[in-house]
């Protein structure tokens, strides 16, 4: 089975399985939840077979057909695809697993449809991570958007409806108004789309509309919410916490961040960049987001209005780190990516134990719960720690090799926004979890729940080992991370 | 003077052209747009017929005997029997539609049938 | 006699020599019957002659085999056999499915008046894309308006006749500007073939009469194609037609017009007049733009659904002559593209307003509150497409939506206000397309359809045919994109550039 | 050149009498009057100006057709007339008498 | 001198438009237009277009009067006054004569012979029509054969607006049927003389239409002006006898057979000049003769026309007729 071949089959396989899902929804729930997890399963085995041969050199490309003279639907494999594409099947296990026990526990309505568009969601996720060019990435990217409409306005009443609306309104309008022409504009300049080496922008844009496209890219991704275009991630909390899960650790987010860090390594170059002044700003504008995004995290009561701003700053660290322009920075950029997915996705099953288990929300409520759900707070902490930076956990890591391009770069606006963004973070997570363990039940009555459903705590104590688990050994991590620069050199 | 002669026919156009349309534009009443449509197409029939005269020349028939007859141009006033019939025709649709509307509305002023068929 | 030397002359006396036929069959089914027969056999011909074109065929007909500047000439390049395409096609499929939603809205004696009618209207702009005759295309443009009035006077509501009323005077007066227009160029020219009037429209010394042709043509046509401050007539005559009718008429009725427009404009007076491009573009880019906007944002507040799409109809037709006004290859290119996918997302469109409206009383916002659940398919169908219309990826828009961004950018500098303000107006698309989805999808149905069923059959299905051709031409638009840019080389071809 | 000479004399005199005709048609009161004074046009008038025509043409192919068309009009000229005054009677036009007279009598 | 003539004849043109325009009662406006007809076929006929005025009379003024008082007798007789907005349109009317009469001064004077009209085509006509069709009247070969796509389209149109006449009309009339008086149906019963010179006329009526229809070769005339003058004949008749009578004469069906036929005998000999050899519409090849084969071609696409014209107008008239 050549690698071509696995790459089509990677692509089709979410599909297949979205029908099967819809197929097995009429026979029987348990038959479906079979069916997801088994194309999750696969899924999750076929990319990751694929790592041995990209760490020894293997790109393999594939053209599908041509849509437009020199416009076609290509994909090519290469190492920051590659740590996307296993995260983001890895984790639809574990949010499969999780959505299970969430489902059943709040009995939802229709779930089939749920399953089945979180399937599409995941095949549009393989799509972008794979994708050769730009047009491509932009045809998966739309698809993305589509299909999780639906999984956000699941419930279907009048204030779900309202923010899906903002949700598909921002999305669609940054989409359609900003990076489309961003697309054409590269098109027209360089004569091709196509993700190569070293980007092929270089000598052939110069002056201030390096920067204008750039800030068309940038703030076109509505995905990867830099500050003006955020607008939508809070307005998502209203879908149930699986598709939130997914929204912000496994798929959409992710793809936004991605996106960026694709195009400003493949299509304009690091070193292009850097010697170009005017694509500074960028490093300012995600400092900015980072530090506000935190500041309005700490005024927040509900527990995942507060995860949401907390990701918006998390993300934009990623596009400042590769705003850095430096080597060990882009490395921390990609381990950050992996770091923030498995913490925020552990933060987000806690959230929604929490919520099946005892219907709280608000960050008062949480007051001594500790004792009550031990497995589910304990993976809170560990994931808030993750996301603090403190040792033992993955956040740690990517932090460290951010410091290090920063000091590289000897860029002082980074490092200062990076201490002072961990500072704001421990001043928002660590109450939580004193509160949690520390402090009593104000009325000492509401002892009445229990754990949440096993389904939903075995997916929380896996993603909190893996987020322990990554500082230990990130070694092929690591290593996929160097192929990606050494080619920057 | 002869100049002028000239030009007279293309001012009568230009003129019965424009007094037709502002029929059209300016009168409320249906049937009377009707009128100013018919005078509109008629001016256009008299641009043509003018511009297919030709000097000292008589209809378009060639007549046996006479051997250096020259003749007006044909082309223009067979497109013109076309374009009459095309006249007539549309103005009996649009009388057609004049009397559904009666019908319908029980007036002929375009100001009632805005009123009546409301925002 | 092998027929393909008569295909031009076929493809129009075809449909036109069976509608006296279909006027003399009372039986009931039969004249939709005979009609649909023709139509197909019409879309028949039309794929034969695209096929021919693309193999670089030359299509050159004389008509009672009299030479070309004597006699009516039949000429079809690939501009003519895209709108062919388009034509044929829409009448063909609307006709399938259009049985049962006639029969709903008109009465059965009638009907084999109104089919007749419209076999003219599908013969009168066959003619009009077949011919190479100024005059012949005037002829034309009155059968198929003449029937095209007909069609819509045919709707039961009694707002109909005055909308069709307005129709019929700004039609006529548009039809009396154009015979104006080739009156002048006749003073000038001598001739009346397309063609030959290029040639000879050289050595004309004075400009002001072909400067004054150019304009009445232009705005004959434009009132016809409903270009922006013109387009007064389309909203209310969309709305109020019989609900086959309007998916008809949209996809292709205004089309012609602009296809006319086009040939006339690079044909005869690019040639001729010498800063004409400029003058063209100068004047026409600042309507397209008004149009796109304009008329986008007044789709917004539209509480029909059908006068919503008609008013998206305009915007769109300003998309087209935004393209055609660039006077560049890729411009051309880019508007020809964007009349075939219009006319494929809007005909879907339409169709779906069609299903909707034979099962429920009005195509009014509040009454299609909630549908999605009893007609899933008929909503799946519009939402796919309005997405074509937005231009999402995977759709025909979006191809037409990239030919004609490409074109605005190659432009240059204030290529780019453009850019905006195109994407501007197809957001507006978004909001009010996404108004509709979520008026259908998540409020609560009146109790007036709740016992609505799923519209029927073959209404259903010609109206999927319509979206997954969409989709399919989103993924292959090598046929139309190769005949577009066939078609804006031949246009442009002899431009001094 | 006799003939010349009558075709002038006929023209001029047709000519004068559908002059008369038409200012009578202005200047008389009511409908009735006025028609009597346009009716004096459709018949002498129409047959003067004809025959002085024919005068001019002499003996030809369209003196023949102009007699045609003489008959033709003089069938037609006083029924259309007597058709007018039929139709204004049955619409309630009252003919009305002379002014002073219609006084003296009711 | 007869350009002073023209002249004169042009001015009391665009008096009588602008009267039509300002009159407020409709009959006034009708009765003027008829007189507007009459004055344009005049002006035809001294820039020596016949046929073109023979059309303009028979069609213009004739049946367009008719059609027009029929469709005000079921309709309002008196205009509203004119209420707001005259001078905007007055305006932009204005402007656009100036633009027009400005542009003429570049066209060509009118009839000198050395205009770019009469270089062209129309010399072709004037020469070859005697050796390939051989008949004097070169509008009627012009309009049969050499541009007979046209006046094929031509009969189309007179075919949709007969069916779009008959098809919004068919629908019953939505208020109570006025109780009619009966002469009117009866048409003028008792007036007896209108009726006696009718009995004369209409035959010769009859008589000179069918010369007009066959005599289009040679004089002018042809199919329209053929049908139309059949028409007015027939719609003379329906007055005076009353429109039953005439209804019992040429029974509906015979005219939708009369409608259908003549645009199929056209659209045929079309189609067998095509399966004989030659294109469409070709009807050299109708006989071994091409120039007979002309001639026949002419006459039969002739009769079409004029059968289509007078079938149409008399069902537009009969819908119009029957309506109040």
């Amino acid at each position: 089975m050549t690698n071509e071949t696995i790459i089509l089959l990677v692509l089709a396989l979410p599909l297949l399985g979205a029908i099967g899902i819809v197929i097995s929804g009429r026979i029987s729930p348990n038959l479906r939840e079979a069916v997801t997890l088994t194309t999750a399963g696969v899924l999750t085995w076929l990319v990751w077979s694929m790592v041995p041969d990209l760490m020894d050199g293997a790109r393999p490309e594939i053209s599908l057909y041509e849509i437009m003279p020199g416009i076609n639907i290509a994909f090519r494999l290469e190492p920051l695809g590659m740590l996307f594409a296993a995260l983001a099947s890895g984790l639809w296990i574990v949010n499969s697993l999780y959505s299970i026990g969430y489902m059943r526990g709040n009995n939802e309505s229709n779930q089939t449809r749920f399953y089945t568009f979180f399937a599409i969601a995941i095949a549009a996720t393989m799509g972008i991570a794979f994708a050769g060019n730009l047009f491509t990435l932009f045809l998966y990217y739309e698809i993305l958007t589509l299909s999780t409409y639906p999984l956000v306005s699941h419930k279907g009443d009048d204030k779900t409806v309202r923010s899906a609306r903002v949700y598909l309104g921002v999305l669609l309008f940054t989409s359609i108004g900003l990076l489309l022409p961003a697309i054409i504009w590269t098109y027209v300049v360089a004569g091709t789309g196509d993700f190569t080496q070293g980007g092929i922008l270089a000598g052939k844009l110069q002056g201030p509309a390096v920067g204008l496209l750039l800030g068309l890219f940038v703030f076109g991704v509505g995905k990867a919410a830099v500050m003006p275009v955020h607008r939508w991630l809070p307005a998502a909390m209203v879908a149930p916490t699986p598709v939130s899960a997914l929204l912000h650790a496994v798929a959409v987010v992710k793809a936004g961040v991605f996106t960026i860090t694709k195009v400003i390594i493949f299509i304009f170059g690091v070193d292009f960049l850097f010697n170009e002044p005017s694509s500074s700003w960028l490093l300012y504008a995600a400092a900015f987001t980072v530090i506000a995004a935190s500041v309005v995290a700490l005024r927040q009561q509900n527990l995942k209005r507060l995860l949401a701003y907390s990701t918006i700053a998390q993300l934009s660290y990623v596009v400042m780190a590769t705003a850095i322009l430096k080597p060990l920075a882009e490395i921390g950029a990609v381990v950050h990516i992996v770091a923030h997915a498995f913490g925020k996705i552990t933060l987000f099953f806690a959230a929604g134990a929490i919520y099946v288990a005892s219907k709280k929300t608000e960050l008062p409520q949480l007051r001594g719960i500790g004792r009550q759900m031990p497995w589910t707070m304990a993976a809170f902490s560990i994931g808030a720690l993750s996301m603090v930076g403190v040792p033992p956990t993955a956040g740690f890591v990517s932090k460290w090799y951010i410091l290090a391009g920063a000091f590289q770069a000897d860029n002082y606006v980074a490092i200062f926004t990076i201490i002072v963004s961990t500072a704001l973070n421990a001043a928002y997570f660590l109450p939580i979890i004193y509160m949690a363990w520390f402090s009593q039940p104000e009325n000492g009555a509401s002892s009445g729940y229990n754990e949440a459903p096993f389904p939903a705590v075995l997916a929380l104590t896996i993603t909190a080992a893996l987020t322990i688990g990554f500082f230990f050994f990130n070694g092929p991590i690591l290593e996929l991370e160097r192929q990606l620069i050494e080619g920057l050199g | 003077m002869l100049e002028i002669l000239g030009y007279y026919n293309y001012w009568v156009f230009a003129l019965v052209l424009m007094i037709g349309f502002y029929a059209v534009v300016a009168r409320g009443n249906l049937i009377k747009k009707l009128l100013g449509l018919s005078m509109l197409q008629s001016a256009v029939f008299l641009m043509y017929i003018t511009l297919s005269k030709v000097e000292g020349a008589t209809a378009p028939i060639l007549q046996k005997g006479v051997e250096d007859q020259i003749y007006s141009n044909p082309l223009p006033q067979v497109l013109i029997l076309t374009a009459i019939v095309v006249g007539v025709s549309t103005t009996a649709l649009g009388l057609a539609i004049v009397v559904r509307i009666k019908e319908a509305y029980g007036t002929i002023e375009e100001q009632d049938i805005l009123k009546a068929s409301g925002p | 006699m092998n027929i393909t030397p008569h295909l031009p002359a076929l493809q129009v006396v075809v449909p036109i020599l069976s509608a006296p036929i279909v006027l003399l069959l009372r039986p009931k089914g039969m004249a939709w019957a005979m009609t649909t027969v023709t139509s197909l056999m019409a879309f028949c011909i039309a794929i034969a002659i695209v096929s021919g074109v693309q193999q670089g065929q030359v299509f050159n007909y004389l008509m009672g085999s009299w030479s070309a500047p004597y006699g009516i000439e039949l000429s079809i390049d690939s501009f003519s056999a895209i709108i062919l395409l388009v034509v044929t096609g829409a009448s063909a499929l609307v006709l399938i499915g259009a049985r049962r939603s006639i029969d709903a809205q008109i009465e059965s004696h009638r009907q084999p008046f109104f089919y007749a009618a419209w076999l003219l209207v599908l013969s009168g702009l066959a003619g009009i894309v077949v011919t190479g005759d100024a005059f012949n295309i005037f002829v034309f443009m009155e059968i198929s308006s003449l029937a095209s009035y007909v069609l819509i006077a045919g709707g039961p509501d009694r707002r109909a006749l005055p909308a069709v009323f307005k129709y019929l005077i700004m039609g006529t007066i548009g039809a009396t500007f154009y015979l104006i227009g080739i009156g002048l160029i006749y003073i000038m020219t001598g001739t009346l073939n397309l063609a030959d009037m290029e040639v000879r429209i050289h050595e004309v010394a004075d400009q002001s009469p072909v400067l004054l042709a150019a304009g009445f043509i232009t705005i004959g046509l434009a009132l016809k194609a409903a270009v922006f401050p013109l387009h007064l007539w389309l909203p209310n005559a969309y709305t109020y037609a019989p609900h086959v009718v309007t998916a008809f008429l949209a996809a292709c009725a205004t089309k012609v017009a602009l296809y006319v427009l086009i040939r006339f404009d690079f044909f005869v007076f690019q040639q001729n007049l010498s800063g004409h491009d400029l003058q063209f573009s100068y004047f026409m880019i600042p309507l397209a733009l008004l149009a796109a906007l304009v008329a986008s944002s007044m789709a917004l507040f539209e509480r029909n659904l059908k006068c919503l799409l008609a008013y998206s109809s305009v915007a769109q037709i300003g998309y087209i002559v935004l393209g055609a006004s660039l006077v560049t290859v890729a411009g051309l290119t880019a508007s020809i593209v964007h009349i075939f996918n219009h006319a494929l997302a809007k005909g879907a469109l339409f169709l779906a307003v069609a299903c909707l409206a034979i099962r429920l009383s009005s195509t009014q916002l509040t009454d299609i509150a909630g549908v999605a659940r009893r007609m899933p398919w008929t909503m799946a169908a519009f939402v796919l497409a309005g997405l074509s219309l937005i231009g999402v990826p995977g759709t025909a828009g979006f191809i037409s939506k990239w030919y004609l961004i490409t074109a605005v950018l190659a432009k240059g500098a204030w290529g780019i206000a453009l850019v905006f303000i195109i994407v501007i107006s197809s957001l507006l698309a978004v909001v009010y397309i996404w108004k509709v989805i979520e008026q259908a999808y998540f409020r609560e149905p009146q109790q007036a359809n709740g016992a609505v069923r799923e519209a029927p059959l073959e209404l259903l299905a010609v109206t999927w045919v319509a979206v997954l051709a969409n989709i399919y031409f989103g993924f292959y638009p090598a046929i139309p994109v190769s005949l577009s840019s066939a078609a804006a080389e031949l246009l442009l071809g002899q431009m001094p550039q | 050149m006799l003939l010349d000479i009558l075709s002038w004399i006929l023209l001029c005199l047709g000519g004068g009498f559908v002059l008369v005709g038409g200012i009578g048609a202005l200047r008389m009161p009511n409908f009735y009057t006025r028609m009597h004074a346009a009716s004096l046009t459709d018949s002498t008038g129409s047959i003067l100006i004809v025959v002085g025509v024919m005068c001019q043409a002499g003996l030809s192919l369209a003196t023949i057709k102009l007699l045609t068309i003489l008959i033709f009009l003089l069938l037609t000229g006083p029924t259309a007339t007597y058709a007018l005054a039929n139709a204004a009677l049955l619409s309630g036009m009252k003919p009305q008498a002379d002014t002073d007279e219609g006084r003296s009598s009711s | 001198m007869i350009i002073v003539f023209a002249v004169f004849l042009l001015t009391l043109l665009v008096l009588t438009a602008v009267a039509v325009v300002r009159t407020e009662n409709l009959f006034v406006a009708v009765m003027l237009m008829a007189i507007f007809s009459l004055l344009m076929a005049t002006n035809f006929f001294i820039l020596d277009a016949a046929d073109v005025a023979l059309t303009e009379a028979a069609v213009g003024a004739g049946v367009t009067t008719v059609i027009f008082l029929g469709a005000l007798a079921l309709t309002a007789e008196q205009e509203k006054p004119i209420v707001s907005g005259r001078w905007l349109p007055l305006a932009v009317v204005s402007v656009t004569v100036l633009v027009i009469i400005y542009a003429s001064f570049d066209q060509p004077r009118l009839g000198d012979p050395g205009a770019p009209a009469h270089q062209h085509v129309a010399p072709w006509y004037l020469e070859k029509t005697a050796e390939f069709i051989d008949i004097p009247n070169i509008v009627t070969a012009v309009l049969a054969s050499y541009r007979g796509y046209d006046t094929l389209g031509e009969v189309f149109v007179v075919f949709a607006a007969c069916i779009g006449v008959l098809f919004l009309l068919s629908v019953p009339p939505v208020k109570p049927q006025k109780s009619k008086s009966s002469d009117n149906s009866s048409g003028l019963r008792h007036h007896l003389i209108p009726q006696v010179v009718g009995r004369l006329l209409v035959p010769f009526i009859f008589l000179f239409g069918l010369y007009v229809q066959f005599h289009g070769e040679y004089g002018p005339g042809g199919g329209f002006q053929a049908g139309a003058i059949i028409a007015t004949g027939i719609i003379l008749y329906a007055l005076l006898e009353g429109e039953a009578a005439a209804l019992n004469a040429i029974p509906k069906s015979v005219l939708m057979a009369m409608v259908c036929g003549g645009a199929m005998l056209y659209g045929m000999v079309g189609v067998a000049g095509m399966i004989l050899g030659g294109n469409f519409l070709d009807y050299s090849v109708l006989h071994s003769d091409p120039v007979i084969g002309q001639q026949m071609g002419i006459i039969l696409i002739e009769a079409g026309v004029g059968i289509t014209v007078c079938g149409a107008l008399l069902s537009i008239f009969h819908a119009f007729a029957e309506r109040d």
